[in-house]
């Protein structure tokens, strides 16, 4: 059963088309993720789901209720903004209890409904404190009880952690997915541009960029199999090395960048099967292995390395192959020099090979 | 009924009088007045006035200089028809001059009540100030120019002349009935007939307000009774005003005579001008206001209220019939050159607003300008008279 | 290790300070300039000020003139002072200011949140009216509350004021709701609030400077307005000002300055405790409006 | 699942429109309503009524013929241009020095703001009499023995314009120095310390950065101040009441005296159409950028 | 040679004391980072440093010279901030040229710099552009740019790259490394919150804490043997475990909390040996490794996996250990599900344990 759906969305802001030809289905109860670059679009769309924006063409399903020219209230949604969006005269009891009182329901009802909301959220020693006396946490879930209590089946969230510092983020991120799971039927659609929160959280993310859904999928297809460049570039950090050079058909397929062959025999080609022609061939830093594990690996080779970041838990390298950046991840135990020359090996069958020219995924 | 009034009368001699005319309206009929003054003379007054009249929510009665100023307000049926009223009382009988009357009539009837003359034929002299001077007081216009730069040894401004637009213009009138004489005047202002206004009478009177305009020099001040002010305090040789400066001598406690001398006429043609005000009723359809603004109207024409008013006014009676006892040695001077008829028409009478307005800005400049020359001024005092309808 | 140590040493009299505080006194000296005059003047007997220095302290001082100018001065027959229009101006203000306040800042939250089409044209057309000097309008619109059927009442006065203050009341509220995070608009659109109920609920508690500004603006211009005040009404509700320009304008000899003065002070004391009562709030509230432009 | 059309535009956010009422009548009814009338009787020869009675450019023609109309249009461009320039560097020095972390700013503050609450009657009438060359400034300091010393504003018609200015810029700074001040305070903090840094001089920082990020502070300044201009007209009439002579009129005191005191409203109506226009050229495309644009933020 | 030394050094603001005796020193050409939670005083130190704001007490000495009473502008120094603060309506060259210009350095001398900076930062062709037409990467390089242009001995960087996204985070950092390198005798302080900025880029790392320094030293020794508890839980991401126990000295030391024992002959204790005591255990996720690799360690056990949380490369695995929070990583491709039971096992080696009462390591 589809929960929220969205037909042939077009939003223009006068003559800037921001959103075109949008199609999404989402199904009941699950965790949606938009994740995207600033300005592909990503809270517009949200904007143009809770209602705050009058779309100019399309349609949008809420559970199955043709709500495209309904008011925000009447759609069954709860919305949480990145810079919380708390009512700053009102105390957090006011705040959760706005929405409800404006709907008419029984104060009973109301107090009981925060009560469960309080609890789930651990905020009832907060009730009556003013928005300017907590910290950014405790205000984020503040906001994200506001949506709570309203018993909506589709939550939306656009950046809802994005003001927070990191540890603060962590802990909420888990909490939000708790929440999720707490919530059995409800749709979240969810916005942000931290991969980390997207891959956490997301039954499915889907991946925007200028206004369009370029690949919609669970977290490990859109991070193993990107269905193009843009895809496989933006997800992942440290980002995916990418490695221009041609694909060569003769027997089986090889993968040529200068003196530098690939062979691509364990490589699933979509579509058709691999057509020569030239390429980009992108390896994941994480998928690129040293010494003794290289060693076992289809590909090997040697590389120089050029700067060393240490990370904590790792260490980033970064060295060339044939001209082109190539970055890998050590253990953060591992001494690395700079100028040292490294055995380094990687499986191509866990790579993703582009078409130069379209793209798109070969 | 309670009946607004709205006036500018409000200095010390101006506000006395009104008091007059309330104390009698509300003893002999048993209506209110209630008092609607506006300082600031009629030019901040008036249009609060005809606004008021225009919005459909008129005072009782107002006070306005009877001449053009109201024709328009008296054709678009604002003001109330008072022919009934005079006919029964017979004002055409007993007020004097009946120009008087005659400017309230338009197409026969009668819309307002003339309630005094005011004159602005005069000259008023400080004796104390030529005293200082060391020079005898002057008994007309020629004597005072020579006299002028004695009092200017002694310290003195010859002349008092206020800012105010209209002192200007009142000013270079005086002189040119003065020097030219009353024909000229109502050929000029009446006629608007440009060769006379372009012809060497008035390049006479031009070259004589020259004159003023270098006796005038250092009076620094706005309105005409501190300018007044400067001569009761010895401060100036003299002014050019109405007769309703005697009011502030008076006030002053200054006797004419002894203190000061007036000179009707500039001394060089005794007339009395008959500039005055005037009180219009404007249209109600409330019969209780009806009913006391003809109770006013009668009020004020009665023979006891016309004396106690101009004495305190300091101006003449509207009627002939009246005994001023009272009156004191200027004001006699006035009433016998009334009582031999030398009367002219007042400037008001013959001239829009517009025109005045004109007459006011050319004449401001000029007197307080010593660039403009008297032929320059001239010209475009042709101009306007060119332009006036 | 030798050198400087600590906290730079500053000079009390450094060229800095002097210059600073040298210039800001000055210029204090030319704003104070006239209300000390106006003060001094008031407390000095007639026969003192003509003596001539309007600087010089009173050498006697008298509260004749504050008592005159409050209670006995004389405008016409009437002669009970600024007192006549206290309550006149009481009157007129409260009920202008609210009704003026109200309605423009309804307009700017409506143009900060819920634009329509065409809105942007009313706004310019207004922004052009708060150029067009008051006079030009005065017929215009007698003629407007004449067939209103409104001239000459309260009512009719208190729009005139309304109508005056929307252009720039309008504009500041404009730029103050502008400057209220638009998400908050939106949470509380998504909680179910309308028009009114976000105005009410959301915006109005959050914007207290904002209207203590508008307040202060709108009780100094209604207070002072002497033009409306006498064209629209009649004597019976003419406000102080009225008075004040009649004990100002009716000179009776000698301009009794003292009394001018102290009814001048008297006039404005309302909008200067207005004034000094939310000083702060004023400063803090321009910001918001002011600087988003 | 059923298409929805798309519901009547004239009824979404009704209450918002409702609420607009009272603006758009103004606007239309009071100022383009006022203002087309205005312009009609323009073209008549209304006297103290207006009366369709029309006699095509005449009024213009006698207004461009005026010298106190080309007089008051001198003054108004004098006035404005120095009103401008001064208020916004008065307002602007003065917050300039007030932003310096002073001790008791807030007294400065108030005693610059208060001449705000105080009436244009009784800014003219004071400032009138602190200028009058009799008791005024001139006369105390001849009193100090400095005899040749003149200082007459008010009764020089040269520089009369200048006296109404004093009095102008003194009621009217204190604002516009709150105004300034809201302003820098608004200025991010780091910007100065990158300043500081870079060893710019503080009048250097002021002019080539502060100044240009104020921009929209200036703007409403700017509305301020130049409403102000044109409406001049309290101030003149307090002072000087136009003179000495009519070296100090001014086009709002033109358009009150054709239309109230020469009783001719249709030279009122084309000194006001004149004044008008020229506001119109001025502030219509500037509002319309400036106002008429996509919502900036959000 | 110490390029920066601070001794002493007070700073109240008012009556609130925000940094206290605090002291320092930097070697030429190090790169030091200041890390720290919000408002610990920070961008305090540094603006002390840079002579923008007054210091209360102590002195500061640049390359050896006592610039206590110094204008910032003949300290030598370049600051980089947050917001940019780059002057909005000036191009980007006026803004690099503009302190040079006042400092009266020749129209050539001034060229050059430009050209220099610019190819240094790849800002070439944004010369003629106003900040408002760049990105946010292409401003945070301007504002460097305006810092390097003057030719200083000591850059101050406070928290330059927090405004950005992450991608856009991880360039720059790596770039500000690069020009590190390349301007061999410049001294870098370096303001931040984020860990992984800290780690890769410094030298040597200063951990505040309300106005305080608490550790000092490289990025290896913050993170393998942070000095007390509070480090210990603020360096690391996800954050470190830390489990409540005692600590028993009977011949070998143990760690005991509740069921669990642990050994920690292999344990470096700090001063003078172990101290029985309650004490607080902590270790890192990234060092609890699972089966084949558990068995080879000196502690194991079995867990309940409560939490999954993927974050692409790595999975972030949440569980109990003796009603203890326990966070573990394994690899991405792992497959885990909830409710699963786990053999974890770690080397103490690796754990770091603090006193419970002082909170300072033992
Ligand atoms: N009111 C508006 N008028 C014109 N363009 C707008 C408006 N609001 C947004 N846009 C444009 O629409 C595009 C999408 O904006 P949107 O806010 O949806 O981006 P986003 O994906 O949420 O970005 P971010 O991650 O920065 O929040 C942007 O290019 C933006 O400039
Ligand atoms: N001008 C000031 N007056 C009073 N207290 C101040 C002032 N500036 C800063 N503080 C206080 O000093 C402390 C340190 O501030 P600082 O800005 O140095 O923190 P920070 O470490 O840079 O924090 P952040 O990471 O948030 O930038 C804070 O508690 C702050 O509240
Ligand atoms: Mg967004
Ligand atoms: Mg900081």
């Amino acid at each position: 059963m589809a929960s929220v759906s969205v037909k042939n969305l077009d939003l223009n802001f006068g003559d800037v088309k921001v959103l075109q030809n949008l199609n999404l289905d989402i199904r009941q109860g699950e965790f949606l993720v938009l994740l995207g670059s600033s300005g592909c679009g990503k809270s517009t769309l949200l904007n143009c789901i809770a209602g705050l924006l009058d779309i100019t063409d399309g349609q949008i399903f809420i559970n199955d209720r043709n709500v495209t020219w309904e008011q925000p209230k009447d759609r069954g949604i709860g919305m949480v903004f990145q810079s919380y969006a708390l009512y700053p005269q009102m105390t957090v009891e006011g705040n959760l209890s706005f929405g409800l009182k404006n709907a008419g329901v029984p104060k009973e009802e109301i107090k009981k409904r925060i009560e469960r909301a309080a609890a789930l959220l651990h905020i009832e020693p907060l009730l009556k404190r003013k928005p300017a006396q907590l910290s950014g946490g405790q205000r984020q879930r503040v906001a994200i009880g506001r949506a709570l209590v309203r018993d909506v089946d589709v939550f939306l969230f656009d950046e809802p952690l994005s003001n927070l510092d990191a540890k603060l983020r962590a802990e909420l991120r888990v909490e939000i997915k708790r929440l999720h799971q707490q919530l059995e039927n409800t749709t979240m659609i969810y916005v942000t541009h931290d991969q980390i929160e997207a891959m956490t959280l997301a039954d499915r993310i889907a991946i925007m960029r200028a206004g369009a859904i370029q690949q919609l999928a669970d977290p490990a297809t859109i991070y193993n199999r990107p269905v193009n460049k843009y895809v496989a570039g933006f997800i992942g950090s440290p980002s995916i090395n990418f490695i221009d050079g041609t694909l060569e058909v003769n027997s089986d397929p090889v993968f040529r960048a200068g003196e530098t062959a690939i062979e691509l025999s364990g490589y699933a080609f979509s579509g058709n099967g691999p057509k020569p022609g030239p390429v980009s061939f992108g390896i994941r830093p994480e998928h690129i292995f040293t010494d003794k594990v290289a060693a076992d690996l289809p590909f090997q080779c040697e590389v120089e390395v050029e700067v060393v970041e240490p990370m904590g838990a790792d260490t980033l390298v970064w060295s060339r192959l044939d001209g082109h950046e190539l970055r890998f991840r050590v253990d953060g135990q591992t001494p690395v020099k700079e100028g040292e020359r490294m055995k380094i090996g990687f499986d191509p069958a866990r790579a993703s090979i582009f078409d130069a020219e379209t793209e798109m995924r070969v | 009924a309670e009946i607004e009034v709205t006036h500018w009368w409000t200095s010390g001699g101006e506000a006395a009088a009104v008091a007059e005319f309330a104390k009698a309206f509300e003893e002999k009929t048993g209506h209110t007045w209630v008092d609607g003054a506006i300082a600031g003379g009629g030019n901040t007054a008036r249009p609060i006035m005809v606004s008021r009249i225009t919005g459909g929510d008129p005072m009782g009665a107002t006070q306005f200089n009877h001449g053009r100023q109201t024709e328009e307000l008296i054709e678009a049926g604002l003001m109330r028809d008072l022919t009934e009223l005079a006919e029964k009382e017979g004002w055409r009988d007993f007020i004097r001059p009946t120009s008087l009357l005659d400017s309230c009539t338009v197409d026969g009837r009668i819309y307002c009540v003339p309630v005094n003359i005011h004159s602005w034929q005069w000259l008023w002299l400080s004796n104390k100030a030529f005293e200082d001077a060391g020079v005898p007081v002057p008994t007309n216009w020629d004597e005072f120019v020579a006299a002028a730069p004695a009092l200017r040894a002694a310290g003195k401004i010859p002349l008092a002349l206020g800012g105010q637009p209209w002192q200007s213009s009142g000013l270079f009138n005086v002189l040119m009935v003065a020097l030219a004489g009353p024909d000229v005047l109502v050929k000029v202002y009446g006629d608007k007939d440009t060769e006379v206004a372009a012809g060497p009478e008035i390049a006479r009177v031009f070259k004589a307000a020259e004159d003023a305009r270098e006796m005038t020099q250092g009076s620094n001040v706005q309105d005409w009774n501190q300018a007044t002010n400067l001569v009761i305090t010895d401060q100036a040789g003299g002014q050019i005003m109405g007769d309703w400066a005697q009011g502030e001598f008076q006030v002053a406690g200054e006797v004419a005579g002894e203190d000061y001398t007036c000179l009707p006429g500039l001394g060089e043609n005794e007339i009395i001008s008959t500039d005055g005000d005037a009180f219009y009723f404007p249209v109600t359809d409330d019969p209780e206001v009806q009913e006391a603004q003809l109770a006013l109207a009668s009020t004020m024409l009665q023979p006891d209220v016309q004396v106690a008013f101009n004495l305190k006014k300091g101006s003449l009676p509207v009627r002939g019939d009246v005994d001023l006892q009272a009156a004191n040695d200027c004001m006699r001077k006035g009433l016998e050159i009334l009582a031999e008829g030398k009367t002219m028409p007042a400037v008001n009478q013959l001239n829009t607003e517009d025109t005045n307005n004109q007459l006011n800005d050319l004449f401001v400049e000029f007197f307080n300008d010593t660039s403009i020359t008297a032929e320059e001024a001239q010209k475009r005092f042709v101009d306007i008279v060119a332009q006036a309808d | 290790m030798v050198g400087p140590r600590g906290a730079r040493p500053r000079r009390m009299l450094s060229r800095r300070n002097i210059f600073l505080y040298g210039t800001l006194i000055v210029v204090a000296v030319y704003y104070l300039l006239p209300l000390y005059v106006m003060i001094v003047t008031s407390v000095k007997g007639m026969p003192e000020i003509r003596m001539g220095n309007i600087f010089a302290p009173p050498v006697e001082i008298t509260f004749e003139p504050w008592v005159k100018a409050w209670a006995t001065a004389c405008t016409g027959l009437n002669c009970d002072g600024l007192s006549r229009g206290f309550w006149n101006s009481v009157r007129i203000t409260i009920p202008s200011v609210l009704l003026s306040i109200a309605i423009a800042s309804l307009n700017g939250y409506a143009l900060a949140h819920w634009r329509f089409k065409g809105a942007n044209t009313f706004f310019t057309i207004l922004i052009v009216g708060a150029f067009i000097p008051y006079q030009v309008m005065l017929y215009p619109l007698v003629i407007i509350l004449r067939e209103m059927g409104i001239y000459g009442t309260l009512t009719g006065l208190v729009l005139v004021h309304t109508i005056f203050g929307m252009p720039i009341l309008t504009l500041l509220f404009r730029n103050y709701f502008t400057s209220v995070p638009e998400e908050l608009f939106k949470a509380a659109r998504v909680d179910g609030a309308g028009f009114w109920a976000i105005y009410f609920k959301i915006m109005l508690p959050m914007s207290l400077p904002i209207f203590v500004v508008a307040m202060i603006i709108q009780v100094t211009g209604i207070w002072n307005d002497f033009l409306f005040g006498v064209v629209y009404t009649k004597p019976d509700t003419y406000p102080m000002t009225v008075q004040l320009n009649n004990i100002v304008n009716s000179v009776q000899g000698v301009k009794e300055y003292n009394v001018n003065m102290a009814a001048t002070i008297i006039t404005g004391l309302v909008p200067l405790i207005v004034y000094f009562a939310s000083g702060k709030l004023f400063v803090r509230g321009i910001a918001a409006g002011a600087v988003k432009g | 699942m059923p298409a929805h059309a798309r519901p009547n535009q004239l009824f979404r956010n009704l209450s918002a429109k409702i609420a607009s009422i009272p603006m758009i009548l103004t606007a239309l009814v009071v100022f383009v309503g006022g203002t087309g009338w205005t312009i009609v009787y323009s073209f008549t020869n209304s006297k103290l009524l207006p009366r369709l009675n029309f006699v095509g450019l005449d009024q213009y023609d006698r207004l461009w013929s005026t010298s106190k109309w080309i007089i008051s249009l001198q003054n108004l461009l004098i006035y404005g241009v120095c009103m401008l320039v001064l208020s916004l560097v008065i307002g602007f020095v003065l917050a300039a020095l007030l932003d310096q972390k002073i001790r008791f700013e807030n007294t400065f503050r108030t005693i610059f703001l208060y001449p705000f609450a105080l009436s244009f009657i009784v800014t003219g009438l004071v400032w009138q009499w602190i200028l009058n060359p009799d008791f005024g400034i001139q006369s105390i300091v001849r009193g100090l023995g400095w005899e040749s010393f003149n200082f007459d504003p008010l009764y020089n018609a040269d520089i009369v314009i200048f006296g109404i200015l004093i009095a102008g810029l003194w009621q009217s700074s204190g604002l516009i120095m709150c105004i300034m001040l809201a302003g820098l305070r608004g200025i991010d903090e780091e910007i100065w310390k990158a300043a500081r840094i870079d060893g710019i001089p503080t009048w250097k920082t002021y002019l080539f950065i502060v100044i240009p990020m104020m921009r929209p502070v200036f703007i409403t300044a700017l509305v301020l101040i130049s409403t102000g201009i044109v409406r001049v007209y309290d101030l003149v009439v307090a002072q000087t009441g136009g003179g000495p002579g009519i070296a100090s009129e001014v086009p709002a005191k033109y358009v009150y005296d054709s239309m109230f005191l020469a009783q001719n409203l249709g030279q009122g109506f084309a000194a006001s159409t004149m004044m008008l226009l020229a506001v119109i050229i001025v502030i219509v495309p500037w509002a319309y950028l400036e106002f008429g644009g996509r919502k900036r933020h959000g």
